[in-house]
């Protein structure tokens, strides 16, 4: 999110889902849409289908949306910066860019034209192993669309690299140049993969900024969070979540507290969660099933599923809409905000503290609350929420909301281009571990499990992790079709059984993160963007051995 | 949008420009049979029981496909729309399998609303001979094509609102059916099992595993990723037993994925935990609230400052807003983030 | 299908551009060269025209021209116009039946002859007619029908 | 080509039926004979289209004097050869013997299948080489395309086709002007004009022949039909039953692109036009015109509900026009001797000529064409030479599957699309089948029937499963199982399908016996 944040002022999905229906150009980078995202993934599919918009999938493995794809460009992990700089050193040489946006709206073209120069197309070929012709029909595809404009659609493909800012600025560049951006069928749509990660970065759920991204460094905010709950505040960044464990290890934090998440699984190196997680002196899970986290806590909080609660969610589109409450809670479980306000008022009162700090009726109030304190959702209340929504910034009740951002003027006023350049993942394949693992999702299970694992007809359709692995390296290593196999890298060993396919390239292992028995995080590395502090969990080294 | 101005059955209807006949007539609540119109899907015109006499117009068009024209003079019902439409339901049931009542779509069977409105009650035609598989492979959904009609909603909604086309019409004439590749399982095919073939099949050709009946339908969003789809949750006392896509959000427009409609089914899983946990001796044992909230309230107030929080990107924003606020405003530290994976 | 058929159906596709409108000339290209649209052809073609498997398979299965398994060396058609018909085609096509002892739609078991009946292939002042892989026999009779296609047997032998 | 210096051309047939009995060897053998008798100068042997008496056939001719030589086989060439020689005498034993008199005829003209036609359609059929431009040119060809594209502006040559009275050749008679203008007023810039080549009508074979014998007149009339209506591209969709069309088709293409006739700024009007070759794949169905466009769209061949009209939406939504062969084959012929001319013949509503495929219990068998208004027994026993074997005629069915059979009592009706539709038939794409006292009419409709059933495309309820019941009843009857409520039910069914049918496939499915009500 930093890297649109820096370009545009404001980082997320710039256009709403139903408007990629519109685009004449689609570039799908770095997303499994139709695995990940179906819904999402069906606008797409539209917009190609329907309306003949030109489809360019940028990913090294094939997914379905290849099917429908003009141009698949197979650029080998890790190497989108060069990528996406290429595309844009091309766009600009064959003069398709759209001189009037970058002279009105942005500003350091210049700066940023010039550090593209050692991206020449051979250059980039090379790097990314995707030939010239692909590279020039992309380029060409994205900046002159048959009709209306282009859209690019990224997802973890983009942020999960040491380079994910990197990525996502490349990718901003590349929108601001040919006049993208604040446009219908256009933008720079980055896909979330949770049902609110939006509404929990927007919420403050990040160690650097209070609601709607007021910075905890900046006197100004903090001082009207201090003056709204009565309390001082911290002005100091906190700990990511990727920092957290590194913390627990040198003894710097002491309990946690872990709402509904599984880091157990979820985390890149994910043995390092599971060792340092039992170093705290007392943790806290709050979870509807003993998951693998909650498994290590010292007490286990028993919550409630979306069925059960009431209160809103905000989707990648910037769109709050309400969760309502359909069914009671199982035995003596509690609505998730109940215990939260009751965890936070006792332990109020036992540091002397406010207990009406966490005064709440219910969470039509901490909306109330939230609209207050947050610019963004200032007009946002529950009664307002309807079929529909709202789509953020929406300032006042009033405000019909926002669908797309940066019309007519960016967030930050002029759209900023920022060099960017290309470097190489922080592991890459040696001798010791030859292949190259890449990790995603698949369309019938759901992140760590927890959730899809208990549902019997999802786990019928995908019962187990599979390797997938391309038919020569199969050879090579002497495997077959669903034969067990370790894959193993520098901080773990997991077994499951291969797939045989040409899905994916020779040198690259695929794998998901959904089972519990095939943990495929303890081989993922920890190596973070140093910007988001997000992990580099598509590429890191393994060897795939036969078992027994 | 311009508006338009018709006649149908003597009364005066305004439609919008754009609108078919049936859709014309249906928005001034007239009713004309039909199986295989569809408002989210484009004209088909197969099953032609909503056909309809307008003046000017040869024969006897579909409804649902002639575009609603100003000026234009419709009637619904005549002896010779009655007797064809009587006639095309006594052939569409010699084709149909006869067990209503053990049949999952009893009673929200288009078929049967069709015969019983044109008024047919009796067999009029042998019954056909062929017996066709029953494919039970997909987990979630049952085809028997001995119920089909041939209306092709499935194939239309998995083509043009999924965009997957896992099944097609195969073959021709008589021999006409819903199939896959080389005539495979649905399983085997590209089938995303997203049941959205299910929710459209107006008979019993399509249908849901155990279902049952809805007590009362709930709106909210789905759980799972993060477009935020609508939903209606189809209720039964205190349980959940089954998901529909909301045709009015905004986002979904009534599709859903696999996930989306089925994988509800956690909520009712006997895995969930239903007491709070305190670790005894090394080992989670069940308590009480009180007893855990205040170990948890005494533990954290110890550890004021050296305390991190990871929130929910599944729980709500106002479970997370109060989650930050507690821990800057009560722990005194920025520490918190959640699982953001982008 | 052996990867030769598919490296057949490959080099087919490359002259064609991957729109939908050249499904049916393809499909048409892969049932001459090949006898028959194999499944796999089915998967690459689909993938071609971006189109799924089963749309595909859905049009392969609407046309008469089409089939999925393979075919005789020879084809047989027998056609089944008015004028044939009016004119004792039926009696050929029983005749013929018997010959090859396979029935209309059907492949001899050791791959030699199919069996089709055509709608109408418009040599109608012929009636009643068959072809041979193309070649039009006319004014059959059952006799010489049989005599036609025992001297395409010693041919072929 | 020519009489002078006694030059002489052998004109062999080679239409599908003749090429059938083996016409291309006996022109190679007559092209060797000829030169072994050292005639290479002096006689030219060349392949020629459908001559139109497919019954009689391998056909050869002998211009310019008219002889007409039937049933030849290999071993008669020397003797054909020979007959060249400044000694010759032609070969009596191949004339045609007058079925009626019993009487050998030498000359074609006096041959009745060929004097009570009046030939202007087919005129060049079997008479020029329909893979060699340079003998369509040599009769005329492509002068029409020049003189409209030249001399008149598509507004004129429009005005030319209403006045010419024109109407379509396919099927129900839309006058052909009309439909014309509907698609030159539809708004949008790109548009399409269609070739209807799917003769699928069993018993039918007239456009297989005229695209055989002289498929330049078909691309003469869709350019000229394009160039009155906007259209830059143009598709033959032709079944892939007719090979030999298709191959005829595809040369002619080539040879009229490489003339200029085709492709950018024709004969240097600033019109563009292109036209492409698209086979169909065996779905009778893909005649009706929207099942047609759906299978050059590449999808299953189903047909859709009008309006819209393909005029409006018709190819890929743009505004299309689709004629039958015979209907774009007229076109340069009005065009060259203007509408007055070809309104000159032909009955008040039905202007023209008629080409029908003549075929079934009749003596003479083959493309027939006469002024409209033509009466049957003209046609069946003037032209056609009766019924042979002494047998009497129980009736003529006209218009394939969608048609119907007209009894024995009206003969004398004329043949135009009025008439013919009052009877209860149709005048359809112009197959007509004789029928005897042997043949039963239950049998035959069970034949239609069956054969409608089979190729329904399936898409609408009233034809999939109503025809599917009829037959099945039909059956019954047939197996003497019939009950007197079995003609309720047919009737009652037929009425139907007639009245919802999506298609004119099925909606004219069930007509067939409507003449005989009693049977």
């Amino acid at each position: 999110m930093a890297g649109l944040a820096t370009t545009f002022g404001s980082g997320a999905m710039t256009n709403p889902i139903a408007d990629l229906e519109n685009a004449g150009a689609l570039l799908v980078i770095g997303s499994n849409t139709t695995e990940a995202h179906p819904i999402a993934a069906l606008a797409i599919k539209r917009a190609v289908r329907q309306h003949g918009a030109a489809l360019i999938v940028a990913n090294p493995r094939y997914i379905e949306l290849c099917r429908y794809a003009d141009v698949w460009l197979r650029a080998k992990p890790g190497t989108n910066v060069a990528l996406l700089n290429g595309l844009a050193k091309i766009i600009l040489d064959e003069g398709l860019w759209d001189k009037d946006y970058v002279e009105s709206r942005t500003e350091n073209f210049a700066a940023w034209a010039e550090s593209l120069a050692e991206y020449t197309p051979e250059t980039v070929a090379a790097i990314t192993g995707v030939s010239v012709a692909d590279l020039r029909a992309a380029a060409r595809a994205y900046a002159k669309p048959k009709q209306g404009h282009a859209a690019i659609v990224y997802a973890m493909g983009i942020t999960q690299h040491t380079t994910g800012t990197s990525n996502v600025i490349a990718t901003a560049n590349l929108a601001m140049v040919t006049g993208n951006v604040g446009v219908s069928g256009g933008g720079v749509n980055p896909l979330r993969g949770q049902s609110n990660v939006q509404g929990a970065c927007d919420m403050g759920c990040l160690p650097d900024v209070f609601p709607g991204y007021q910075r905890v460094t900046d006197a100004a905010p903090r001082a009207k969070f201090e003056e709204a709950w009565g309390v001082p505040l911290s002005g100091e960044l906190g700990l990511a979540l990727t920092q957290m464990m590194g913390a627990v290890d040198e003894g710097d934090v002491k309990a946690m507290y872990i709402l509904g998440e599984n880091p157990v699984l979820s985390e890149g190196d994910a043995s390092h969660v599971t060792h340092s997680l039992p170093k705290l002196d007392f943790l806290v899970v709050q979870d509807i099933f003993l998951s693998e986290t909650a498994k290590l806590a010292d007490v286990v909080l028993p919550g409630s599923s979306f069925a059960e609660k009431t209160g809103t969610v905000t989707n990648t589109e910037r769109r709050v809409q309400l969760v309502n409450r359909a069914v009671a809670r199982p035995g003596e479980a509690r609505e998730d905000l109940e215990i939260l306000l009751d965890v936070a008022r006792r332990t109020a009162r036992k540091l002397g503290l406010s207990e009406g700090l966490f005064d709440f009726a219910g969470s039509e109030a901490v909306m109330e609350e939230i609209a207050r304190l947050t610019p963004s959702y200032g007009g946002i209340a529950h009664s307002r929420l309807g079929d529909q929504g709202l789509q953020w910034p929406c300032p006042t009740p009033e405000h019909p909301g926002t669908p797309i951002l940066h019309v007519g003027k960016f967030t930050r006023g002029l759209g900023r281009f920022v060099p960017v350049g290309q470097l190489p993942p922080a592991e890459l394949p040696d001798e010791e571990y030859p292949l190259l693992l890449t990790t995603g999702r698949s369309l019938y299970q759901y992140h760590t499990g927890t959730l899809s694992r208990r549902v019997a007809g999802l786990d019928q359709l995908m019962p187990e992790e599979r390797v997938e692995i391309n038919p020569a390296d199969s050879v090579a290593l002497g495997v077959a079709e669903g034969e067990p196999v370790a894959v193993s890298s520098r901080r773990g060993r997991v077994v499951a059984k291969a797939k045989v396919t040409d899905r994916v390239p020779p040198g690259i292992v695929f794998m998901t993160f959904h089972f519990a028995e095939t943990p495929t995080n303890v081989l993922t590395s920890a190596a973070l963007d140093p910007v988001s502090k997000i992990q580099e969990l598509k590429v890191c080294a393994v060897k795939v051995e036969r078992v027994g | 949008m311009s508006t338009i101005n018709l006649t149908i059955d003597g009364r005066a209807i305004e439609a919008r420009q754009g609108m078919t006949v049936l859709e014309a007539a249906l928005a001034a609540g007239i009713y004309i049979p039909n199986l295989c119109a569809d408002p989210d899907l484009r004209p088909f015109g197969a099953c032609r029981l909503c056909i309809v006499e307008v003046e000017g117009i040869r024969g006897l068009p579909a409804s649902c496909t002639v575009p609603a024209g100003d000026g234009m003079v419709v009637r619904t019902d005549s002896p010779l729309l009655e007797t064809t439409r009587r006639t095309l339901v006594s052939l569409l049931l010699a084709d149909h399998a006869d067990d209503c009542l053990a049949c999952a779509k009893n009673n929200r069977c288009s078929l049967q609303t069709a015969a019983a409105y044109v008024g047919v009650r009796e067999r009029r035609f042998p019954k056909a001979t062929r017996v066709l598989p029953v494919d039970d492979s997909n987990p979630f959904f049952t085809y028997d094509m001995n119920k089909c009609i041939l209306c092709g909603k499935c194939v239309r909604v998995c083509d043009e609102v999924q965009g997957v086309g896992a099944i097609s019409f195969v073959n021709r004439g008589y021999d006409t059916k819903i199939g896959t590749l080389m005539d495979r399982p649905i399983i085997s095919s590209l089938c995303e099992s997203c049941g959205q073939c299910e929710a459209k099949c107006p008979v019993g050709a399509i249908t849901a595993k155990n279902y049952q009946q809805p007590s009362r339908k709930v709106k909210t969003v789905c759980s799972y990723c993060g477009v935020g789809c609508g939903l209606l949750l189809h209720v039964r006392g205190s349980k959940v037993i089954a998901a529909e896509g909301d045709r009015e959000s905004p986002v979904n427009r009534g599709s859903l994925c696999v996930k989306g409609r089925f994988g509800y089914e956690y909520v009712n899983h006997r895995d969930r935990l239903t007491r709070p946990l305190i670790r005894r001796d090394g080992v989670l044992q069940e308590a009480s609230w009180d007893e855990a909230l205040e170990l948890v309230a005494t533990k954290l107030a110890e550890h004021r400052g050296k305390f991190a929080a990871l929130a929910s990107a599944k729980c709500t924003n106002e479970d997370n807003y109060v989650l930050q606020k507690f821990t800057r405003g009560v722990m005194a530290t920025n520490n918190v983030d959640h699982c953001a994976r982008i | 299908m052996n990867d030769d058929c598919g490296e057949q159906v490959r080099v087919i596709l490359s002259g064609y551009k991957r729109e939908r409108r050249w499904l049916i000339p393809i499909l048409e290209e892969a049932q001459r060269k090949l006898g028959y649209v194999p499944e796999e052809a089915v998967r690459l073609i689909a993938e071609h025209v971006h189109l799924s498997e089963s749309e595909v398979f859905g049009v392969v299965t609407f046309y008469a021209f089409f089939r999925t398994t393979p075919t005789g060396k020879k084809q047989v058609m027998v056609c089944r116009g008015t004028a044939c018909h009016v004119r004792g085609g039926r009696r050929v096509l029983q005749a013929i039946q018997r010959e090859l002892g396979i029935k209309e739609g059907e492949t001899a078991a050791d791959l030699s002859y199919s069996l089709e009946t055509v709608a109408c292939i418009g040599a109608c002042a012929l009636a009643p007619n068959m072809t041979i892989n193309d070649e039009v026999h006319g004014r059959l009779t059952p006799q010489k029908a049989l005599e036609i296609l025992r001297a395409d047997k010693e041919e072929a032998v | 080509m020519g009489a002078e210096n006694g030059h002489r051309t052998l004109c062999v047939c080679e239409g599908t039926g003749c090429v059938s009995s083996k016409s291309p060897q006996i022109r190679q053998r007559l092209e060797e004979a000829v030169r072994s008798l050292g005639l290479e100068h002096a006689v030219t042997v060349k392949p020629t289209g459908c001559h139109g008496f497919c019954q009689q056939g391998p056909i050869v001719d002998v211009e310019p004097d008219g002889i007409f030589y039937s049933q030849v086989t290999v071993e008669d060439a020397e003797a054909i050869a020979a007959s060249l020689l400044p000694s010759g005498q032609p070969v009596e034993r191949l004339f045609y013997t007058d079925p009626v008199s019993g009487k050998a005829i030498p000359y074609a003209k006096d041959i009745r299948f060929y004097s009570g036609q009046q030939r202007r359609v087919l005129r060049h059929c079997g008479r020029i080489n329909p893979e060699d431009i340079e003998e369509y040119l040599s009769v005329g060809g492509y002068d029409a395309l020049k003189k409209a594209l030249v001399e008149m502006t598509p507004e004129q040559a429009l005005a030319e086709v209403r006045r010419s009275g024109l109407r379509g050749r396919g099927g129900a008679g839309f006058p052909t002007a009309q439909k014309w203008e509907f698609c030159r007023q539809a708004p949008g810039t790109e548009k399409f004009v269609i070739c209807n080549a799917d003769e699928g009508d069993p018993g039918a074979f007239m456009d297989r022949s005229i695209m055989e014998a002289v498929p330049h007149a078909v691309i003469e009339g869709m350019i000229i039909g394009a160039y009155c209506m906007g259209a830059r591209r143009g598709f033959v969709y032709i079944r892939a039953e007719y090979p030999l069309a298709v191959r005829r088709l595809r040369t002619a293409l080539r040879q009229a692109r490489e003339r200029g006739f085709l492709g950018r700024d024709i004969l240097g009007s600033s019109f563009d036009f292109e036209v492409e070759v698209m086979e169909g794949a065996g779905a009778f169905v893909c005649g009706e015109e929207t099942a047609l466009m759906a299978s050059i769209e590449g999808n299953r061949g189903m047909p859709r509900s009008r309006p819209p009209f393909p005029a409006q939406s018709g190819l890929w939504g743009k505004p299309t026009n689709i004629n039958n062969v015979k209907t774009w084959a007229s076109v340069p012929l009005i065009i060259g001797q203007g509408g007055d001319w070809f309104a000159g013949i032909g009955t008040e509503k039905s202007k023209g000529t008629a080409i029908f495929a003549l075929t079934g219990k009749v003596a003479n068998s083959g493309l027939v064409e006469v002024p409209m208004g033509t009466t049957l027994e003209e046609i069946v026993f003037g032209i056609g030479g009766g019924i042979p074997g002494g047998k009497r005629i129980k009736a003529v069915q006209t218009g394939g599957p969608s048609g119907g059979c007209l009894p024995a009592r009206l003969l004398n009706l004329p043949v135009d699309y009025e008439t013919l539709a009052q009877a209860g038939s149709i005048m359809g794409s112009g197959g007509m089948v004789v029928v005897d006292e042997d043949t039963c009419i239950v049998d035959l409709a069970k034949y239609f029937l069956s054969f409608t059933e089979k190729e329904s495309c399936g898409k609408c309820v009233p034809c999939r499963l109503g025809t599917h019941q009829m037959r099945g009843i039909l059956e019954r009857i047939t197996r003497g199982e019939g009950k007197l409520e079995d003609i309720d039910e047919l009737l009652a069914l037929g009425e139907t399908i007639k009245a919802a049918a999506l298609c004119a496939l099925g909606g004219t499915a069930p007509t067939l016996w409507r003449p005989f009500p009693t049977r």
